[in-house]
């Protein structure tokens, strides 16, 4: 038997809401979403953690401009505090290394993270997803039954395509599906109706913002940026 | 010392395979621990014997762990290996006793310096058997 | 013993070169790059397959606007042309439904797909490779020892930080880059330098094109397009 | 009519096998055929027969092929169930017919309705044993 299984319930049994930002799709936004909605929240006294899952492509340390802090242990892994956020990552252990993973050691790293983190009370779990609908999406349905899943889509014809698909599979599922963000708006789109079409309610949107690049890793112009302030219009409707 | 997480796990486990069933009390839990995770063994025992006091049920079951070796298999050129630390670094190792499949990014095939292989026994905690009366 | 793994290297050996367009990283046009890529060649007067592997957000079908065609089947899986171009996608099978597949799953699609797609002779083979550092690019470079990868990156600080994973991975591995592209390229930037310190060789930059989404689908729009002009460039130097 | 490639990759392994060794001739291919891929066996066979005509070592050889049941387990509820073409179209079915992991794409586990779930037995093709003299 596998014992970690068993106790992950009770690793995220203090967390009143855990959303998976997710989408399918790569370079959509995921990790900037992820990384801001935290940020945002953790800003309005909410307790935040932030669980970066792309264990390939992590980016929200990049994002935030986290370095040099790492868990403490006492009977379990205590993820450090940055900016009010209890931030977990794997690189922690693999720094800047390729983790050259297949699906189920992707499914097993996930396990072992879960089931020894000690995340405590918290009022947001957000947990930044990877691309694709494999091992990653389809542990967190199966092991984290009250995730809520908070769809990230952008204007982009192929972007679109794929995230129908992931909102096709969890509608099937009956997963709760907080509703989309549509991000890196310019102009009109249709995205919107696309998505109320599907039922999805749509949460709001995210221009297009030229200079979020060069505010990444420093935290003091993300709060600054058009980005933050699109944020924080959609966490008006939390 | 995240082996208290770990011993954790394991009582949760054998509390939720005797949960609701008619016996009077489990009397052995047998563990197989994986050595490619580095588990302290002294602290995990300890943290099982306290953990399992809390548990009328489990509170006499006797500990058993037995250790196995970690064995890898190449994906691209078969081989197969025995894990060794020799080649690690301190945080390395560190690193793989918190999450073992970190292994991927420090260790390579021996004969084809591949990072694309299985573990194919001794990853970490298992749950083998629980004995009851 | 799995009878497939034996026949792939026949099935490939009327391949003058096999290009994987990797980077690790999503939506940083490895699937626009792979597409032009491909009808570039072919206009060119090559012969030229191009494999769509990522088989949770297939693209190319949509970039150059492939519908209503399907294999035809004779001794095994004849891919269809479209301009010029040996098409293979699981869109043939899948349609616009969601794959759910876990790596293994992802490992046994590409080995299948692999093992019964007759190429016949091409000059290139092109493979659009999904994000991650995954099952389908340990696959590529555990099956097919000829592949030859190209990397694309964006001057993005997150892109840059995944690619140069991928990289360090494919360098320890003695496997043979190409070299690398800098796509939605906007001013100037690190990457050029950053990859030539790793030693990479630098192909070329494909400029933002802002009418390039509208061009997706169209295939006369997309020859017109800045990033086929930029691509074009880049092919001098193949 | 892809069971023609399949058969081709068989006879490649079975040809790999013997390479470089001594034997006569080899006087068996046992193959496992998994009913998920629903390989239409007169043609695989009739593919199989041909092919080795090619072949010196494999000229005599005999074709043993056994049918193997497809099985599915479900990751999310642990339900096991067979395969059955009933709640497929003909279309889904050729699908699955040319890459078997399809199935998650159109097959549902019937208890909880989740895609996530593995083939654990009869899949497709496998070369099963090569019996030589
Ligand atoms: N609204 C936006 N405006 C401008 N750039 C953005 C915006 N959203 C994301 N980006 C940029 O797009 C790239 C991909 O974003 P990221 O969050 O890493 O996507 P994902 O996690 O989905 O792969 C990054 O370079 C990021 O800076
Ligand atoms: N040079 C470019 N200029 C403008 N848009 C681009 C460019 N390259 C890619 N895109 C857009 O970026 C998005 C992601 O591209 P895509 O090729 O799907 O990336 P990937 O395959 O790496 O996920 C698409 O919407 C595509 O239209
Ligand atoms: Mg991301
Ligand atoms: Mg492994
Ligand atoms: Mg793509
Ligand atoms: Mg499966
Ligand atoms: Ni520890
Ligand atoms: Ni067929
Ligand atoms: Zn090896
Ligand atoms: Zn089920």
């Amino acid at each position: 038997m596998d014992p970690r299984l068993n106790i992950i319930d009770e690793r995220l049994k203090d967390i009143k809401r855990i959303i998976a930002v997710s989408g399918g799709k790569g370079g959509i936004g995921k990790s900037s979403v992820a990384s801001c909605l935290a940020l945002a929240l953790s800003k309005r006294g909410y307790k935040v953690g932030l669980l970066d899952m792309d264990f390939c492509g992590p980016s929200d340390h990049v994002i935030l401009g986290i370095k040099e802090v790492y868990p403490e242990e006492e009977k379990g892994v205590i993820p450090p505090e940055i900016y009010g956020i209890k931030f977990m990552s794997i690189i922690y252990y693999a720094g800047d290394n390729p983790s050259p993973l297949r699906g189920n050691d992707i499914s097993n790293a996930l396990i072992e993270i879960l089931s020894v983190t000690l995340w405590g009370d918290l009022d947001f779990l957000i947990i930044d997803m990877p691309p694709g609908i494999g091992d990653a999406i389809l542990d967190v349905i199966r092991l984290i039954k009250k995730t809520e899943f908070l769809v990230v889509t952008t204007p982009s014809k192929v972007a679109l395509e794929t995230v129908k698909k992931v909102v096709k599979m969890l509608k099937e599922l009956n997963i709760h599906i907080m509703g989309v963000i549509e991000n890196m708006k310019t102009g009109e789109s249709e995205t919107k109706k696309e998505m109320e079409k599907m039922g999805i309610p749509f949460l709001g949107e995210i221009y297009y913002d030229k200079d979020f690049e060069n505010s990444l890793g420093n935290i003091e112009k993300l709060q600054k940026t058009e980005f933050m302030r699109d944020i924080k219009n959609i966490i008006n409707n939390f | 010392m995240h082996e208290w997480a770990l011993a954790e796990a394991v009582v949760s486990t054998a509390l939720d395979a005797v949960k609701g069933k008619k016996f009077k009390e489990v009397t052995e839990l047998r563990i197989r621990m994986g050595e490619l995770q580095q588990i302290e063994i002294e602290i995990f025992e300890f943290a099982l014997k306290e953990l399992i006091q809390n548990h009328e049920i489990l509170k006499n079951a006797e500990i058993k762990i037995e250790k196995e070796e970690a064995v890898f298999r190449c994906n691209v050129c078969g081989n197969e290996w025995k894990f060794t630390k020799d080649k690690l670094t301190d945080e390395e190792s560190e690193s793989i006793h918190f999450i073992p499949e970190i292994v991927h990014t420090y260790m390579r095939c021996p004969k084809c310096n591949s990072p694309d292989f299985e573990v194919i026994k001794g990853r970490g905690v298992s749950l083998e058997s629980i004995e009851v009366r």
